[in-house]
């Protein structure tokens, strides 16, 4: 794990939940799990994290389906996605290359994104692999569209893509991606040769910001305590902790 | 109820048998799963609610599934499951892609006894099109146009899962776990194991009946101590994380699995 | 979670507010009830989830409500509910008819953000017939006709009751009494009133966690001991039987329910 | 409350529930509820009790809707039900004479009856008030009918009347009561004249057994003891018990 990256990533995905109220967190997610506690911990507990996995930040008890009903009672304001495959209309896959019975790849499934995607109103798409293997012109089987036609009840979706590279914004009535800020390392030209999709990119692209030192304290230290009670091997690994 | 062996418990699962499984956090049984194995039963039928892991795997490298319907088969951390995914290139084992919270609602359509249930979502994807047994549909309570999946019922012949403890009246504490009440009301019956039988009854108090799936819906107990292993079970013990990369790593090839799983059957560690 | 007054969360429902309340068993807030009647607030309307006793009769009485929608309104062994009786005779209240698993299927349709839920029964009864917002429907999974009831989701503005403790994050203990948890989720809000607020998380301990609602559908509190009364409260304290047959016999006539509803506002028994 | 006619009634309502698996008892049912705890002792535990506002007899945990989905499930054999008015094709009315918004007469609501009656297969009617005031030719509003038309889904319905004069067993195909016993000191001329509907009778009508000593001495003891829990003014009127 790249230290710097990771805290760079951070830092990313907790800007994007700026104004958010209730962040949801699905399983194995460290890093957006990190971002919700910092930004949890910076707004003196103004954003409600809910993380799956952790004991003390996971406040369901309707058992498995609550995360889904919540969301579609409009009380989720952000959630995370991934994806197998990744294409420039934000159509995600999460189930597989070829087609059944005989898969040429396949991933693990779908798990809650063809639903999810349609119903948080801020979707941020997270791979931190940026290759043409993962963001591809076309997906080859779509576990979730990233926007649907007028008449589909969809409250939600993406609203950025950040990876290992970049950092992503989605222009919905486009139906594409622009490029918003290149991660320290990276050019708009790195960035477009690793890149399988088309995006349109203005003539000047930002680096992405760090995190600012108080931040980065905040996160080092009650944040990566905190994130310890869920993902202990990451917090030992990132920030040499143990759970607070 | 009635207290049965882990043996006899798995004989009630036979070929065609429809069983719900839990995701890995809920409380799985892998002592069932050694005896599913070890009875050599084929053609058994699986729903992961929503999600499975190293028990789905498992049971698909033993060759005792002819269908599996999921939402997503890993090992989590530890990557791709190795059996699900040799499976699912060989075209060897009917995998019905679905997601998690079209499984919960289907297992409530069950639960409340109504033949489908609407959902949100969906619409647009390439798991609806795979979907014959799902319908594209309209919203009859809207003004103009609203287009709306209705998803069939999933009624599964048992619900099969681990927990800490039941009484002698087959109640069994599930605490927050309450997919598994959603499962066991759907299921026509359920197969529980559990770390052990205790001699009160769980609903003497009412602050420990909140979190109890009441013996009404349960056939059988068969007692298991670490029956959950090597995943773990809710504050008991944790998900012995070795044991998994041991599996994780060895079922990379269809020997290597065949070890593992001899070891396993014998309750051994792969390290032992 | 906001901690108010009884006064301050009272003034939270406002006219047209969609109010659901639960049925004597299951935590009725009298407190807020008594709380409502004081401010004078008219035009409230009502679900019962699924029927109510006491305090839907003395919100009729007092003149609180445009609508109530109910499977029964009854003081049960003390017979029948007198104000809510005597409004079906005069017709001055919209009086909705359903039925109990109708009232917790439609809950349950908003709780998991979908339209409508088909439901078994209904065909025939004239319950049915009244009901233009109901749908005889064609089941689409049957091969022949199976004609089934499409009921549309009820969404209550606010959820109302009462439990025995909250902690400061808005986390309320309800133990077995999950329509309460229904209601909340199904509600844009929950108002809830407890005897008393309680400084440890009630979900630091996962057995107490399984009978909790979460304070993220809470948006206020309210302390109020015995704030069930005359209705009791799970194993806290039992029903004021004899305040109960007062009440029977006083709200018999107008004059005489005005006289018992002056002491309730006082907090008194109207033996004192 | 007459001693003798109440212990009657559980006796022939225990009968009733004969080959039951698990029987439910709503509120406010006393005599139904001795009958099962009555048969439930009788059966050494086969028949499982399922009780509201009991706390020893009430294993649901899923909140007020687990009666009615238990019901969906198929896992409740036997259900009773009263009514304001039956008629004689066993419609029944909870709710009210006349038509809304101004009824003539107003009863409480129809509970659950417009749903379990559809689902339970053994459904049995009880009203201890046999009068042509409530056994109607035909009911005034029809909270749940007695018998439904085919293609209609409906595997329950009514099983028996049983009141405080008689018993009746119901003809589903023909959609009729007929008299199976008369109570000690009724007629079959005396049940005719005060009911309201129709009904088949045969030209010899048996005399409605009484509960034999053994299940007697049960019930005033053992059972008087359990249903005290549930029904403490009950059981201290009827049997002198307090819960045991």
């Amino acid at each position: 794990m790249d230290k710097a990256l990771t805290e760079l990533l951070i830092g990313v995905i907790a800007r994007q939940l700026e104004g958010c109220r209730t962040v949801a967190i699905g399983a194995s997610s460290p890093i957006p799990g990190a971002a919700a506690l910092l930004v949890r911990a910076r707004t003196g507990g103004a954003l409600r994290v809910l993380m799956l996995g952790s004991r003390k930040h996971n406040a369901f008890t309707d058992g498995g389906r609550e995360l889904f009903d919540c969301a579609a009672q409009g009380r989720i304001d952000a959630f995370f996605l991934g994806g197998g495959q990744i294409d420039g209309a934000a159509n995600i896959n999460l189930v597989g290359i070829g087609e059944p019975p005989r898969w040429q790849q396949r991933f693990p499934g779908s798990f809650g994104s063809a639903y999810l995607y349609f119903l948080v109103p801020k979707v941020i798409l997270f791979r931190e692999e940026h290759t043409p293997r993962v963001l591809v012109p076309q997906v080859d089987f779509v576990s979730s569209p990233g926007t649907s036609e007028a008449g589909i009840y969809r409250p939600g979706g993406p609203q950025a893509l950040v990876t290992g590279r970049c950092v992503f914004g989605f222009d919905a009535p486009r139906r594409r991606f622009h490029l918003a800020s290149v991660h320290p390392g990276e050019t708009p030209a790195s960035i477009r040769a690793q890149t399988g999709f088309d995006y349109d990119a203005p003539a000047s692209v930002p680096i992405t910001e760090s995190l600012p030192p108080a931040d980065l304290a905040l996160l080092r230290g009650r944040v990566a305590g905190e994130i310890a009670e869920t993902y202990p091997r990451f917090a030992a690994t990132l920030f040499g902790r143990e759970a607070a | 109820m009635e207290l049965l062996s882990l043996d006899k418990l798995a004989a009630r699962m036979t070929p065609g048998s429809l069983i719900a499984i839990p995701a890995d956090y809920s409380g799985v049984s892998m002592a069932a799963t050694r005896a599913l194995v070890a009875s050599g039963v084929r053609g058994l039928r699986i729903i992961c609610v929503p999600t499975s892991g190293i028990q789905a795997d498992v049971l698909i490298g033993a060759g005792c599934l002819a269908e599996l319907e999921t939402s997503a088969v890993t090992l989590g951390e530890l990557g791709l499951a190795p059996r699900f995914t040799a499976a699912a290139k060989a075209g060897s084992l009917t995998i019905r892609d679905t997601t998690c919270p079209a499984v919960h609602a289907a297992l409530q359509a069950s639960e409340k006894g109504i033949p489908f249930i609407p959902l949100r979502g969906l619409i647009g994807t390439d798991i609806l099109r795979q979907r014959a047994d799902w319908k594209l549909a309209e919203n009859p309570f809207a003004d103009g146009a609203d287009p709306i999946v209705y998803l069939p019922a999933i009624k599964p012949d048992v619900a099969l899962f681990h927990a800490t403890k039941a009484d002698r009246d087959g109640n069994v504490w599930i605490g927050r776990r309450r997919e598994l009440a959603t499962m066991a009301h759907a299921a026509v019956r359920s197969l529980v194991t559990v770390e052990e039988i205790v001699d009160v009854s769980l609903l003497a108090d009412e602050t420990l009946a909140a979190g109890v799936l009441p013996g009404l819906y349960v056939e059988a107990v068969a007692e298991a101590p670490r029956g959950a292993w090597p995943l773990g079970l809710q504050d008991l013990y944790p998900t012995d994380d070795a044991e998994l990369a041991r599996y994780a790593e060895a079922a990379r090839t269809e020997a290597g699995f065949r070890a593992w799983l001899d070891r396993f059957l014998d309750g051994r560690s792969a390290a032992a």
